[in-house]
């Protein structure tokens, strides 16, 4: 079988998921060997930014109207697009509250000269391309990644849980943030894979990863209430990684 | 059985005999919850607990673990894992316990799962009685005392602990540590008696359970599971914390650029979406509510039929656990409430 | 002859910029690095954000700074709201950053600069030659990744660092697994000053160069200090980090998503080289000859130096890290939790040294711990002048040698300056 | 007193039945553009020798690498040494598997679950009623009549499809017609080729063309949801007792066991008590169908 032909490209976001995938210290050479890398800029001066791909892993969010042609060239060439991390998945943390005041931010942050930019609302990949696979994260976690290239390797695609981080949270046993301490933790909503970080180390779940299968957002949004946080705080919070998440 | 009695300050010298039999894990605390953990020293062991936040379960069915590893002309084996390694689960619980008698229904049967039997064999029980507080109603589950299921059982009777002795190797055990063990007296009985009598009356929930799994059917369509999945979170935790759940999945993961891989069973939920869902699409409990009347049907009517007997043990562990407060004790009282004015 | 020279997207660096270079025969008309990130409007997006959602959103600015974002977001609320962290939280931070720098500096010297020199397209490529200094490379990174782990919850966006302190301090058995890399990568750090020594050397014509670093209060660190230094042309000065517009003096450009900052109307020079060129006193003996190994002599207008300074800062990142996680085994690391953190408003300035230089972020608070203002300015937001200026010089001497030449000097300036182009998107309401 | 000691011996794979032994696929033949059969032969001869099942059994069928799902098997009892294992192409498992060629090794264990009560079927007629790919657990039955003929009294099979081109084991049912000992009604939904010269109409049409002795009669329905539905309508109708309607059904599995608790239904375990159920069983379980 001759080596699938493989893109790693980054449209705007932190390029912590290109990261990541650089991070996969143990993994990286044979990573490197059974793909044959064409274009990784992040890595790579001797792209070849033309040929067919077999496999594009895409990074990032469309701001801007670059971003979206970029999208598009690559989903022509690519049999399989994979969108990796919660900005190609949902948007991100760049998109929250951006859609709609995007003029207003501009103008604050650049003065008038903002409005030449090349600027648009906030897309998820799957917004604006067909999307094949997404593996989430902010960033996607190693060995998501690289059970992902096992599995696509084979002619399989990963196999994710799909519910939340609670789940995880139990299974390392770490104490219930939420129960014992009313802090507001985004776990029951926010879908597994991290291993419940973040409770484990005595700190909420931010919802780093986007929302879970069937996440119950009003009746969690009720118990938030109920504990005294702040309406305000609860819909941003719940908003902030995930700003696509309710209406995709 | 054997029964005996242990002066409670050879608590300690008993505790480090028992190190011979297996490494030794006891309740300790962690931010004011308690977990079963390896002891580092026997200090850190809280024997006067509430309960655990995971159950024993974690031992003999861990969240995660591999089953089988498959290596191209090999085909699939048993990794050589830790289900040999020796343990002594120091301070159990008569409701945990309890449960794991359950479990050992499940993973017996016409196919007995090697991996939970050889941990059973593997991993000592050393109970320990308890003062229910207000999330226990192991009494009204039938749980509050077990027969069998352990090595060595302790129950305070004051000055001593009076030590049921229920398998050889607890007897071992016993004779391990030569004299510390003490015949009983008839006074000692009596003192075991006062103090049961008033373990049974201490318990502040009680739940009927007397035809339950008739109510359940006549309930099927109550508006209650309604209500139920609007509020459930389809978290999980219930069922991670229950020491009576089993579901498992199981996947595959293949190792980097080759067809070998490692085949794993996880923790899985009936209260996960995905939990009846098949290849095309169609979910035989799609909506949230299916799913948390499932979980209750399954354990208060499920189990009765094919095992005789409920398979919740009354630990409170997922009502403690529940972000949602949703409380099993009130959803079986609720559900046997009358609503309706009587027709004549 | 008026002709362009066009770099449309810079490879091997973080983010999506260009280098555009106007000519007229041998004469250089314009130079411009153009940065075309797609405008995140982060620091908009996180007014009426309460400070404990503030820190987390920001380290999204940029991964490979990641912690330095994350701690001195921290730092510049902890600063608003009065709030004093414990000395434990102080060095744990410490090593966060020492760890961020050994992980970036690892990875932009094996990975992305090293094959410049070596005339490779990527690391991969030379990986088929030079698979052990690749494989050095990795290990280092690894350290790097495990220290941020060990002491961040994470490698990349950090989530144990939390206003007021820590969610858990790492414990013993931590500590010790990380000492036992740590001691492999003694022996590592001292390979690269080798590997980086033997390398043909770089020149390009330079430029008169200024540079500015935090000053730390003893020593050679990253985390701690309140004040900036600037040398420019043998002249020190310094301000407090309270008074950092005086030389940002941010102008939006239109080629640009960043904006240029200037110094008394020049350019400066912020990372790896000018932290040694203004504290290479703080440096310990062994990086000190690792200086001389590397026949660095500092301060240097060369920027290709960049890249040794950062291999002189590999060798003292390991053994100050070293030294931390032996002092905190030997005090044993206490299991707190934050300091209380209660909100006011109010005004913090916190200004850090990420890998790649300066970092400051500000921010203005309302009394219930609400976002008014935040301002973020980035290493690579305050380089973009000083990189001009270096393209201009080289520009104007390799321009006889054709323009190959001149697109390969202006690849790998940009490249030693080890841009972080997500990170210089600095969007700012000007007052 | 006892020595306690590490050294008790690693699981042994027979006493493991989580453990697949090792099958060779020696044919494939294509059924339709998603469904194929896969003839399967264990590598270990003496799995070929004592690898025994009962028509309605199914397996557990592992590819390397990828996962595991329980399949039907569709051939008879009474021609061992292979199976045959009549699959379509639905998710992750069945999409590997079709990347397969013969001579690759698969997975297997089972076989698990109940089977049809074929002790009980004895000396009673037989009504197969298929819809679709609902031949695939159906064949297995079928066979193991026609191969034990004198054990049954009379054998009537209905196998309605699509079209033409999609009816399962086309040929061999087809070679049914010819035979005395078997009543084989075949119906197409429709024939866009116009070369079908057998019945066209939906498969519950077909009891208006036989007389039925219900209570002398065991019926083994399988197909999708549609064909269930009508074709217990007619059932009932003409007085079949609830339980001497035999249905497979299927749901969610990964150990086939008794074991993960995915395919339990109300109190029974579709890999234990089923996955054969009469249809009383059926209706009392919540959820069933
Ligand atoms: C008793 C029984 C007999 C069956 N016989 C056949 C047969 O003869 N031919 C055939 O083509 N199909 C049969 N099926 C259905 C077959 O099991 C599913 O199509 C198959 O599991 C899909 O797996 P997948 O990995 O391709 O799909 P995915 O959707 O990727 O499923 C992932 C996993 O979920 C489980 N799963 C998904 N769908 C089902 C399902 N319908 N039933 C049980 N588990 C499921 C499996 O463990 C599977 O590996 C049978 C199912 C049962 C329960
Ligand atoms: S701490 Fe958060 S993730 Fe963990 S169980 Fe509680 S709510 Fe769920
Ligand atoms: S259902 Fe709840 S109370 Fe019953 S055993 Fe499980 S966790 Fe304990
Ligand atoms: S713990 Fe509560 S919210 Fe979570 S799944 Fe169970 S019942 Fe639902």
């Amino acid at each position: 079988m001759s080596k699938p032909r493989a893109g790693i490209f980054g449209l705007t976001g932190c390029a912590g998921d290109q990261l990541v995938i650089l991070n996969c210290e143990d993994e990286l050479l044979d990573l490197v060997s059974l793909l044959d890398m064409r274009d990784f800029l992040m890595a790579a001066s001797d792209n070849d930014t033309a040929c067919d791909l077999d496999i594009a892993l895409v990074e990032g969010a469309v701001f801007s109207r670059r971003d979206k042609e970029r999208l598009e060239r690559i989903r022509q060439r690519s049999a399989m697009l994979v969108a990796i991390g919660s900005c190609a998945v949902w948007g991100g943390v760049s998109a929250a509250e951006r859609n709609g005041g995007l003029a207003g931010l501009l103008d604050e942050t650049y003065g008038t000269q903002g409005r030449d930019y090349d600027a648009t609302e906030a897309y998820a990949l799957h917004q604006v391309v067909k999307v094949d696979l997404k593996i989430t994260g902010c960033p996607i976690e190693k060995h998501e990644f690289v059970a992902a290239v096992a599995s696509l390797l084979n002619g399989d695609p990963p196999v994710y849980p799909q519910y939340p981080v609670c789940t995880e949270c139990k299974m390392r046993e770490s104490n219930c943030l939420l129960i014992e301490k009313s802090i507001p933790c985004c776990g029951p909503l926010t879908v597994a894979g991290c291993g419940a970080r973040c409770p484990a180390l005595r700190i909420p779940c931010i919802g780093c990863r986007g929302p879970a299968a069937d996440a119950n957002a009003e009746s969690a949004r009720q118990m938030l209430a109920a504990k005294g946080v702040p309406e305000h705080d609860i819909r941003q919070r719940l908003r902030t990684f995930a700003p696509t998440g309710g209406s995709a | 059985m054997k029964i005996l009695k242990l002066p409670k300050d050879k608590l300690d010298y008993f505790a480090s005999v028992v190190q011979q039999f297996g490494e030794v894990h006891a309740p300790v605390e962690q931010d004011g919850k308690y977990v079963f953990k390896r002891l580092t020293r026997w200090s850190e062991a809280r024997l006067a607990y509430d309960r655990t936040i995971l159950p024993p379960k974690k031992y003999f069915l861990p969240p995660k673990e591999p089953l089988l590893v498959y290596r191209p002309g090999e085909g699939y084996v048993a990794p050589a894992g830790d289900v040999q390694h020796r343990l002594v689960l120091f301070g159990v619980h008569a409701c945990d316990v309890y449960a794991l008698n359950i479990l050992d229904l499940v993973f017996a049967g016409k196919y007995p799962d090697p991996y939970y039997q050889a941990r059973r064999k593997n991993i000592a029980i050393i109970g320990i009685d308890c003062v229910p507080d207000g999330k226990c109603f192991c009494r009204s589950m039938r749980a509050d005392f077990v027969d069998h299921g352990f090595d060595l059982f302790f129950c305070d009777i004051g000055g001593h602990y009076l030590t049921f002795v229920g398998s050889a190797l607890g007897d071992d055990m016993v004779l391990a540590t030569e004299t510390l063990f003490e015949t009983v007296s008839p006074a000692d009985i009596d003192e075991y008696k006062r103090r049961s009598g008033a373990k049974h009356e201490a318990f502040q929930l009680d739940v009927e359970i007397r035809d339950l799994p008739e109510i359940f059917e006549m309930e099927y369509g109550s508006a209650i599971w309604d209500d139920l999945g609007a509020q459930c979170l389809s978290c999980g935790s219930c069922s991670a914390v229950c020491p009576t759940c089993y579901c498992f999945d199981m996947n595959d993961e293949a190792v980097l650029g080759s067809r070998a891989g490692t085949r794993s069973r996880n923790w899985d939920s009936c209260l996960f979406s995905t939990h009846a869902l098949v290849a095309g699409g169609e979910n035989f409990r799609e909506s949230r509510s299916s799913r948390i009347k499932f979980r209750f049907y399954h354990k208060q009517r499920g189990f009765v039929a094919e095992y005789g007997r409920p398979s919740c043990v009354g630990c409170g562990r997922c009502i403690t656990a529940c972000p949602v407060d949703i409380d099993i004790v009130e959803v079986l009282a609720a559900l046997r409430e009358t609503r309706h004015a009587a027709t004549h | 002859m008026t002709r362009t020279v066009r770099i449309d997207h810079l490879a091997r660096v973080e983010g999506h910029g260009g280098v555009t270079v106007e000519l007229d025969g041998n004469d250089v008309r314009s130079v411009r690095f153009d940065i075309f990130e797609g405008a995140r409007l982060l620091e908009g997006l996180v007014k009426g954000r309460t400070y404990q959602d503030v820190s987390s959103v920001l380290s999204r600015i940029c991964a490979i700074c990641s912690v330095a974002h994350a701690v001195t977001s921290l730092k510049a609320t902890e600063s608003a709201f009065g709030v004093e962290v414990s000395p434990q939280t102080r060095v744990l931070r410490d090593l966060l950053f020492l760890g961020e720098s050994i992980e970036s500096h690892a990875l932009h010297l094996f990975l992305l600069a090293l094959p410049d020199y070596l005339k490779y397209p990527s690391a991969i490529a030379m990986a088929a030659d030079h698979r052990e200094a690749v494989q050095l490379g990795l290990r280092l990174k690894k350290l790097g990744n495990a220290i941020q782990e060990t002491v961040g919850g994470r490698a990349v966006h950090p989530v144990n660092a939390v206003p007021g302190g820590f969610g858990r301090a790492p414990d013993t058995e931590q500590l010790i697994e990380l000492r036992r890399g740590l001691l492999q990568a003694v022996t590592d750090a001292e390979t690269t000053i080798g590997i980086f020594a033997g390398l043909p050397s770089a020149e390009f014509r330079r430029t008169d160069t200024a540079f500015a670093a935090l000053r730390a209060p003893s020593e050679y660190g990253y985390y701690d200090g309140d004040e900036i230094e600037f040398l420019t042309s043998g002249e020190t000065a310094a301000y407090p980090c309270s008074r950092y517009r005086e030389f940002t003096n941010e102008r939006a450009v239109a080629h640009s998503h960043a904006k240029h900052s200037m110094h008394k109307g020049r350019p400066y020079m912020v990372g790896a080289l000018a932290r040694l060129s203004l504290n290479a006193g703080k440096l310990s003996g062994r990086a000190t000859r690792a200086v001389h190994l590397l026949g660095l002599e500092l301060p240097s207008c060369n920027p290709m130096d960049n890249n040794k300074a950062q291999a002189v800062e590999l060798v003292s990142d390991v053994e100050r890290t070293l030294g931390i996680v032996e002092s905190l085994l030997d005090a044993d690391i206490a299991d707190e939790t934050p300091v209380p953190v209660v909100p006011r408003a109010g005004t913090g300035t916190a200004v850090t040294e990420a890998p790649r230089g300066l970092l400051i972020h500000s921010y203005t608070y309302d009394e219930e711990g609400r976002i008014v203002t935040a301002d973020v300015i980035t290493p690579t937001a305050l380089n973009a002048a000083s990189v001009e200026a270096h393209l201009r010089a080289a520009a104007l001497g390799a321009a006889p040698d054709g323009d190959e030449a001149l697109s390969r000097a202006m690849e790998m300036i940009v490249r030693a300056y080890d841009p972080c182009i997500s990170c210089s998107v600095h969007l700012i309401r000007r007052a | 007193m006892l020595l306690h000691t590490d050294t008790a011996p690693p699981l042994q794979p027979a006493a493991n039945p989580y453990q697949p032994y090792m099958a060779r696929i020696v044919r494939i033949q294509k059924m339709l553009d998603d469904t194929r059969v896969f003839t399967l032969r264990f590598l270990d001869e003496s799995m070929v020798r004592s690898f025994r099942h009962r028509p309605g059994q199914f397996v557990m069928l592992s590819i390397p690498g990828t996962g595991e799902a329980p399949i039907s098997i569709s051939s008879s009892p009474t021609r061992p040494e292979i199976l045959e294992l009549c699959v379509r192409r639905a998710g992750r498992m069945t999409s590997s598997l079709f990347r397969l060629s013969t001579n690759d090794v698969v997975g297997v264990r089972g076989p698990y679950g109940n089977g049809f009560p074929v002790d009980d079927i004895r000396g009673n007629h037989l009504l197969l009623a298929a819809g679709g790919l609902g031949m695939a657990p159906l064949r297995s039955l079928l066979w193991y009549a026609l191969d034990n003929r004198h054990l049954f009294d009379g054998v009537i099979l209905m196998y309605g499809s699509r079209s033409p081109a999609d009816m399962l084991f086309r040929d061999e049912m087809l070679s049914l017609a010819g035979r005395d000992d078997v009543n084989c009604m075949l119906t197409v939904d429709a024939d866009p080729s116009g070369a079908w010269t057998g019945r066209i109409g939906h498969l519950p049409s077909l009891f208006d063309h036989v007389t039925l002795e219900p209570a002398r009669t065991y019926a083994a329905v399988c197909g999708p949801p549609v064909v269930y539905r009508y074709v217990l309508e007619r059932l009932l109708a003409a007085g079949f007792s609830k339980d001497r309607i035999l249905m497979s059904l299927e749901r969610r599995m990964k150990c086939g066991i008794g074991k993960c608790g995915h395919c339990s239904v109300g109190y029974k375990y579709t890999c234990l008590q089923g996955p054969i159920f009469t249809y009383w069983d059926a209706i009392n379980l919540p959820e069933m169908i």
